[in-house]
């Protein structure tokens, strides 16, 4: 071995002092024993080291920089050796801060991909590596008791949000969530929220349908306007109430809302309209009356209402 | 020993100087990544730690221009990637992003080992055992081994650079 | 145990008949010892079964369908029961054909995924599961002679190519590759091909560039053009030879070709055109003088030439 860097440790806090040392043994500086030992941070040569000889021959630099203010340096041990300088060992030293904890952790039961989703923001860059996990334990009531663990989450690199997939949920149970942010420097949670997973179920849009006129089907009334929706098919067993929204297809114009629409009523006559005018229409359904969270907006049917 | 122009098959000559050029490219490619990721871009700073850590460095005598001879090139030629290989061996765990770079060079050398190995055989040039590797130098630490790679890819150019224009002699119609 | 069907064979030939025997045990009839045990081939009652009682009180029938031509069948062994037709077991009969041998198979090296892509046909649906294996060995000169086994690849389900990645492969050396076609009739192998893989290369097309004027580059003749191009990056260790062909955007033009053009005159001059009028440019290139494949031809570059 020719020279050899210690550090205390490779991460300190951005702004912290650093102090390092290198040895460098005898059988590399073979030319000159006492040839100067210098440091390089970057690839800048750095002043204020100290230099001494050790009882078994080697010699041993010391240096401190006072301040690190960049996340990632690279620390160089060297000796001058004819008009070159050799670099004999080199170590990367992180500086940043301990995670913040993360916050604004929400989840949504998702019956498409069968998931409990949670998503949370990371907090400011702490410009180290950061890994983060999405804790749980299944629970009753407010969460104040864990009962079972389960297995930990882990997002994809640089994701913040986490699947825990349906064999790990008991839908109808209380669960604790929390996520947790750990780096070189320290480890943070966010606080813990207690949800009960279909609690937070969102629904995919209901689909609504033109209905195309027949002997079955009366034309509408006059300033109405009649069409077809059915909720979400993988969600009828879910008891469910709709809102729709409509406007006129003309400037300045806003959406106005009717509702409950509750999902037995699959035919829907919307009266009340300007003549001869077209209409955006939108409906969106919530789990109801046990609680859930609203779905996106359906995409748009737009109809026209009948001349005078 | 045999004429140098005439004797090798046009075809492997042309195979051995594109998979020259291949490796070439290979080892620019690794010392382009070393330089970027870990600012260790000049062998020349690593002079007084390569001799420390003992990185052999493969003879080419009998392909320099002043005693050219077919037979001795092949040899020390496939000595030489022989050795080499196992210098690639001993970097082994450089680091997880050079890692692709790294076989890539270790798969494209021992192609081109194996390539000269199987016409010196056909060519009857071939020794009875093949060259080992030979004591391979430890590197203890990952600056090490980044030091190493350093040394190692520029060593390994210049061995290349030499046996290129060797070969192009024997290439020449 | 209620009842259970046993088969020589759950695969047979198309056409061919197949036997099946069925065993009731008296705990199960436990109404009627001697009751009737009926098929069903599918959903239609069989006739023609034979039905005896064991020694040992159980009885078995046994059934032969004379042909069977349908790739799958349902063979059901019932009881009557009451007024109804109680399943007491249910085999599946796949009915196919030994695999033809695959045929048409080729290789490429692709340089951008570093491996050995084959491709071959599966040859006419034999209507039974079939595996397709990739085969290889290393080998010398025309493979008489196999040195190592390459690991088999196995294609993704449904598909008839494979990828032999690089670390199997010795790009300089001859190897022999075939593909076995299998399922439970048979087994059948494609004819052999022997190739070296860099032989086989196929390298992506060049990229051409309009040269803009400027004081360096003096403007064309007329009725030239001057455009600027270069070998695809990654195959600049390979000797390649390429190919021009060109065409006036004019109805009913062809295609002309120049070439070889070499690799290193990567600035080229084309003349003889027609005067004010736009030329479409393409360029492929290929390993020269080692063996290779054609690249596709580069994407187009369409310029003009000056007025007269």
């Amino acid at each position: 071995e020719c020279g050899r860097i210690s550090l205390p440790t490779p991460t300190v806090h951005l702004g912290d002092p650093i102090t390092a040392s290198c040895i460098i043994s005898p059988n590399c500086s073979h030319l000159d024993p006492e040839s100067q030992i210098l440091w390089k941070l970057g690839t800048e040569l750095q002043p204020g080291k100290r230099q001494r000889r050790l009882a078994d021959g080697r010699q041993e630099s010391t240096i401190t920089v006072p301040r690190l203010d960049s996340p990632w340096v690279l620390l160089s041990c060297c000796l001058r050796w004819g008009n070159s300088l050799q670099i004999l060992d080199q170590a990367e030293v992180q500086a940043g801060y301990p995670p913040a904890a993360p916050h604004n952790l929400s989840c949504l039961m998702n019956l498409t991909t069968n998931s409990l989703i949670c998503q949370w923001e990371p907090g400011p860059n702490n410009h180290l590596p950061t890994n983060f996990t999405l804790k749980s334990f299944k629970s009753r009531g407010n969460c104040q008791t864990q009962e079972d663990a389960i297995p930990d989450c882990v997002p994809n690199d640089g994701q913040n949000h986490c699947s825990i997939p349906r064999r790990h949920l008991q839908l109808y149970q209380s669960m604790g969530i929390w996520v947790q942010a750990e780096n070189a420097l320290g480890t943070s949670k966010s606080p813990q929220l207690c949800l009960v997973p279909m609690d937070v179920v969102k629904l995919e849009p209901p689909t609504l349908w033109a209905l195309a006129p027949s002997p079955e089907v009366a034309a509408p009334q006059p300033g109405c306007l009649l069409f077809h929706w059915e909720p979400w098919k993988p969600s009828l067993y879910i008891e469910q109430k709709c809102e729709l929204r409509h406007q006129p297809q003309l400037a300045e114009a806003s959406w106005a809302l009717v509702g409950p629409l509750l999902s037995q009523t699959l035919q829907y006559e919307l009266c009340g309209l300007l003549p001869s005018t077209a209409y955006v229409l939108q409906m969106r359904c919530t789990r109801w009356p046990l609680p859930g969270q609203w779905s996106d907006w359906s995409p748009s049917l737009t109809l026209a209402t009948a001349q005078r | 020993p045999l004429r140098p122009t005439s004797s090798l098959p046009q075809s492997f000559l042309l195979k051995c100087l594109e998979q020259m050029r291949k490796v070439q490219a290979d080892g620019t490619v690794l010392q382009e990544r070393l330089c970027a990721t870990h600012k260790l871009c000049h062998a020349e700073e690593l002079v007084l730690l390569g001799h420390a850590l003992g990185i052999p460095q493969p003879p080419l005598s009998s392909c320099s221009s002043q005693a050219l001879q077919l037979t001795g090139c092949l040899r020390q030629l496939h000595s030489g990637l022989v050795l080499y290989q196992g210098l690639l061996q001993a970097l082994a765990g450089i680091t997880p992003e050079l890692a692709p770079t790294l076989d890539m060079l270790q798969l494209d050398i021992s192609d081109f080992a194996l390539n000269i190995w199987q016409q010196m055989e056909e060519l009857g040039l071939a020794q009875a055992v093949p060259p080992s590797q030979g004591t391979m130098p430890t590197f203890t630490s990952a600056f090490e081994r980044r030091a190493g790679g350093v040394l190692v890819a520029s060593n390994l150019q210049s061995f290349l650079e030499l046996a290129y224009r060797a070969l192009r002699c024997f290439a020449k119609p």
